[in-house]
């Protein structure tokens, strides 16, 4: 049985209608007389960019002259991590295995993927400093390849628990955290990072960034990945 | 016209069915998909006004906010499948209409 | 620009807005879900066309990848659910409990 | 350098500092959440009163994170209004902390509160401060996934339906607001509030940013009609969340609001839309009051009195177009409106809380005779509703005079007949509950009662509701604190129209 194809009601969808035309060509009317010849902030970013310590233009605006974003959005991160683990394991506090009997299929390529997916994420993270690359790419590839071990069933997720899933989940933000304070004290400035060893002290941002969103990404999807008969068995004992 | 043209103006597109999607599908996970697409639009939008910087390298900061966008809808987006499947788990519905039909909440203090 | 990276531009652009479309517009939540993944992959490539390989790496990797796998995971536990609005709890319980199939 | 001087030139980054710091530590060990959340909140009393201190004997301060500068760095902006918000959540904050550690009795179910709520009071903290376009859009995300995430704590099933329902329009509203930033940006070069000051057109793409901006925030700020997902959102979480959304977190999106337009775009961006602002506050005023009257739960009373008040916020707009003194009166006194609501609106959801603590429900059928049994927390309610009618010796009421003011002062009367209309539904729904409270006892109400109400229960709530009254006496120093580094327009050199 398909699912039915039930829509709103006739009306919900001409308002609807009205709303998304008139948001759209309001928003396309300003897309299309854009200026042509302002050009942002894209000059001062190049002027600074040997001061950032980096050579990637991106790098040095995500981690050094907006690094506060950067840090606030690694918060977001954390809280939504939170947020996911308060729905699903706020009694059990651990992860469930989301396979305990995979594929054989799976498995194999798993065996073969996941090694030179950590391979793939050290050089992307190394690579971040001057080439396209950085904690998230490498950090989101890791997640992946710890997503594809738990689905066949090679991680034992279940033994990390407690307090080292969530040092995991912390750890970048509270290193972030950590410079940004040191700095405080050093530099005089929130995130003013030490001229000398702003490149070393943002590579270490980065390298405990990566740990902590692949931790993440992958407790994201494993804390909430687990059968629904086992959630509902599990919310009723809970009460 | 140019490149870059094109590409906002598809953002600004992609945007609006992601509104329109957002308003018309009741079903909680096609909510969170329209969002979804809603918010690659917006993120197209910024990559294409990065790209009207003349000369060879685009701008980065519109780069460095999308990547910080995109982070931040995965996050979201993380969170509300969570919660959309819990709602599915305790009410067997898949809508915001799952409340309707239920007893006047007692919110026990605990 | 060469008249080639126009017509590959163009047809870019007009297949995002075609995936969007299909994938709001269906009625399986898998096969939306696996449209809205070839969506997110195709923007990445949009990226890479404007320049943008940072980015392009990071929403391959998050925003079609681990996105993706989130909402095909959600999917699966939402099996068997209905937009309608008349059908009520039991319904869609019954529905549920039978583990009614998916497109 | 000595410590204090230290201390004094770091005050922005402290205030946010403290709770970003102590959230993640009460995540990571699982009974240091109640601790961890006191100590920082005791923590951030000292430090917001001296922020305040020194805007009032310095004026504007600016802080440069990482030494950049603004527009390539981002920059704290500390005004008058800034340093009062940061007050006004570092006190609601203490108590609804004090509140919240007599609440959750379940404290390993609930450890999650902990870090939830110290995220979300560092990140309204950065809000307040942050003076970038694209940074807000952060700091918004923040509050919103911290807010969401503590209305569905419970796990009801009416929270988990109004926490979706609060997540996907705080989404929605999120996009809209960036994609105002997007044109913004490609418009006029930078990300920098006062940067665009100077930079702001009123054409086609600057019109276009300040309107999309405007939904994304109106709807954050659930301005009728688009409040939809604030009552269930507001009145199904937990108390001391409910207290928390409805006077600080509706505020957050509101601060940018006045940023944005009275600050950032004024006067010219948009003629005529300050009008419309203030005819959907009007309204709101009149049907979120009306439905208040209507609602059987006392939270959703309550919930549905915040519709209302958020009303007020918004006839700021046509009324500081005026310039000159009217537009000083209304700036100070909507802000002042802010407040006011704020301390009343959270000792009213404390209280509520407390009944529901009680009795198990919070039916204001079956609340009589409570005022006997638990006579603080009766008197919380009633105090708290002194201010949301705007009766002498409030704080509200020197909000509302001083709008009324503004609104003779600029000829545009009508405003000052809502005002008053307005505080005279709120006494209808307020007098409705407290007749319950003194009211006598059906039969079973009495059983019902568990008696269970911890004195920091009952405290923070008549706390709470004593600062609202006692504000309207001694406010003065928030009065002059308030329209420090006032936009132009308010300071009097603005334009008449």
């Amino acid at each position: 049985m398909a699912e039915p194809e039930l829509r709103s009601p006739l009306a919900v969808r001409a308002a609807a209608l009205a709303i998304s035309g008139g948001v759209g060509a309001l928003l396309i009317r300003a897309l299309l007389v854009l200026p042509k010849d302002e050009a942002g902030l894209a000059p001062l970013v190049k002027a600074n960019l040997d001061a950032s310590g980096v050579k990637n233009p991106v790098t040095a605006v995500l981690l050094n002259f907006r690094g506060y974003d950067t840090m606030l959005e690694i918060a977001v991160l954390v809280l939504a991590t939170i947020g996911v683990l308060s729905l699903t394991i706020a009694h059990s506090d651990k992860w469930p295995t989301v396979a305990e009997h995979a594929a054989p299929a799976l498995s194999a390529l798993a065996r073969f993927l996941a090694p030179a997916m950590v391979l793939v994420s050290g050089y992307l993270l190394w690579a971040g400093e001057h080439a396209p690359g950085g904690a998230f790419q490498a950090g989101s590839v890791l997640g992946a390849a710890g997503i594809l071990l738990a689905l066949s069933g090679y991680a034992r997720p279940a033994g990390m628990t407690g307090f080292a899933l969530r040092a995991a989940i912390t750890v970048g933000f509270i290193v972030f955290l950590a410079a940004a304070i040191g700095d405080m004290l050093i530099e005089g400035a929130l995130l003013e990072y030490p001229a000398d060893h702003a490149k070393t002290i943002m590579l270490a941002i980065e390298a405990w960034l990566t740990v902590s969103i692949a931790v993440i990404l992958a407790s994201l999807f494993i804390s909430s990945a687990s059968p629904v008969e086992e959630l509902r068995r599990r919310i009723r004992g809970g009460r | 016209m140019t490149q870059a043209d094109l590409y906002t103006v598809a953002g600004g597109v992609l945007f609006t069915i992601g509104l329109y999607g957002l308003i018309t599908r009741p079903h909680l996970l096609y909510k969170v998909l329209a969002l979804n697409v809603a918010s690659g639009g917006v993120f197209m939008v910024f990559v294409g006004v990065a790209r009207r910087v003349p000369g060879p390298a685009p701008d980065p900061l519109p780069h460095a906010m999308v990547l910080t966008g995109i982070v931040v809808t995965v996050s979201s987006t993380a969170y509300a499948l969570a919660l959309a499947k819990r709602i599915f788990t305790e009410t067997g519905m898949a809508t915001l209409d799952s409340a309707d039909t239920m007893e006047g909440g007692e919110d026990a203090a605990e | 620009m060469t008249i080639a990276d126009w017509i590959f531009d163009g047809v870019l652009v007009l297949t995002l807005v075609w995936l969007a479309l299909r994938t709001l517009a269906g009625g399986q939540l898998f096969k939306s879900v696996v449209l809205y993944i070839a969506y997110g992959l195709l923007v990445a490539l949009a990226w890479v066309r404007l320049s943008a390989p940072d980015i392009a790496l990071a929403e391959a990797a998050i925003g079609a990848g681990i996105t993706g796998v989130l909402l095909l995971d959600a999917a699966g536990h939402m099996r068997g659910s209905i937009e309608s609005r008349s059908s009520r709890n039991l319904r869609a319980r019954n529905q549920s409990a039978e583990g009614g199939e998916d497109g | 350098m000595p410590l204090s001087e230290w201390v004094g030139a770091q005050l922005p980054a402290l205030v946010i500092l403290v709770p970003l710091t102590a959230a993640p530590v009460a995540f990571l060990g699982v009974r240091l959440g109640r601790p961890v959340a006191l100590v920082s909140a005791l923590m951030s009393q000292p430090l917001a009163i001296a922020l305040a201190l020194e805007v009032a004997r310095e004026g504007v301060l600016r802080y440069e994170i990482g030494g950049w500068g603004a527009p390539l760095g981002i920059d704290f902006v500390v005004d008058g209004l800034a340093a009062t918000m940061i007050l006004v959540t570092s006190v609601i904050g203490l108590l609804i902390t004090v509140y919240a550690s007599g609440y959750f009795t379940d404290q390993d179910r609930y450890r999650f509160f902990w870090p939830l709520w110290l995220f979300l009071w560092a990140s309204l903290h950065a809000l307040f401060l942050s003076g970038d376009a694209f940074n807000l859009y952060v700091c918004l995300e923040l509050v919103s996934m911290s807010a969401v995430a503590l209305v569905a704590l419970t796990a009801r099933r009416e929270a988990l339906v109004a926490a979706m329902r609060y997540m996907l329009a705080a989404i929605l509203g999120s996009l809209f607001y960036l994609l105002g930033v997007a044109l913004l940006y490609a418009a006029f070069g930078s990300l920098d509030m006062a940067t665009l000051r100077g930079a702001i057109r009123p054409d086609v793409t600057g019109q276009a940013a300040f309107a999309l901006m405007t939904v994304g925030l109106l709807l954050k700020t659930a301005l009728f009609p688009l409040h939809f997902w604030l009552p269930p959102a507001h009145a199904n979480a937990p108390s001391p969340v409910s207290a928390a959304l409805s006077a600080l977190v509706v505020k957050g999106s509101f601060y940018i609001l006045i940023r944005l337009w009275i600050d950032v775009g004024s006067p010219s961006v948009a003629p005529g839309t300050a009008h419309l602002l203030g005819v959907l506050g009007s309204v709101a005023i009149v049907w979120g009051s009306i439905q208040a009257l209507r609602q059987e739960r006392l939270k959703m009373l309550v919930a549905y009195s915040t519709v209302a008040q958020i009303g007020y916020l918004f006839l700021l707009f046509p009324l500081v177009r005026a310039g000159g003194v009217a537009a000083a009166d209304a700036w100070t006194g909507g802000v002042f409106h802010a407040v006011s609501h704020a301390l009343a609106k959270s000792a009213m959801f404390l209280a509520a809380g407390t009944v529901l603590a009680r009795l198990g429900h919070d039916r204001i059928e079956g609340v009589g005779g409570l005022s006997r049994r638990a006579p603080l927390t009766a008197m919380a309610f009633g105090l708290a509703g002194v201010t949301m009618m705007g009766l002498p010796p409030s704080g509200g009421f020197v909000a509302k005079w001083q709008m009324i003011s503004a609104s003779v002062l600029s000829g545009e009367w009508w405003w000052a007949v809502v005002i008053v209309a307005g505080g005279l539904l709120a006494a209808g729904y307020v007098f409705r509950v407290i007749g319950r409270f003194l009211g006598r006892e059906e039969a079973g109400d009495r059983e019902a009662d568990t008696g269970r109400s911890p004195r920091t229960m009952e405290w923070t709530a008549l706390a709470l509701a004593l600062g609202a009254l006692v504000l309207g006496v001694a406010g003065q120093p928030l009065l002059d604190l308030i329209p420090i580094g006032a936009p132009a327009l308010v300071a009097g050199i603005g334009v008449t129209p």
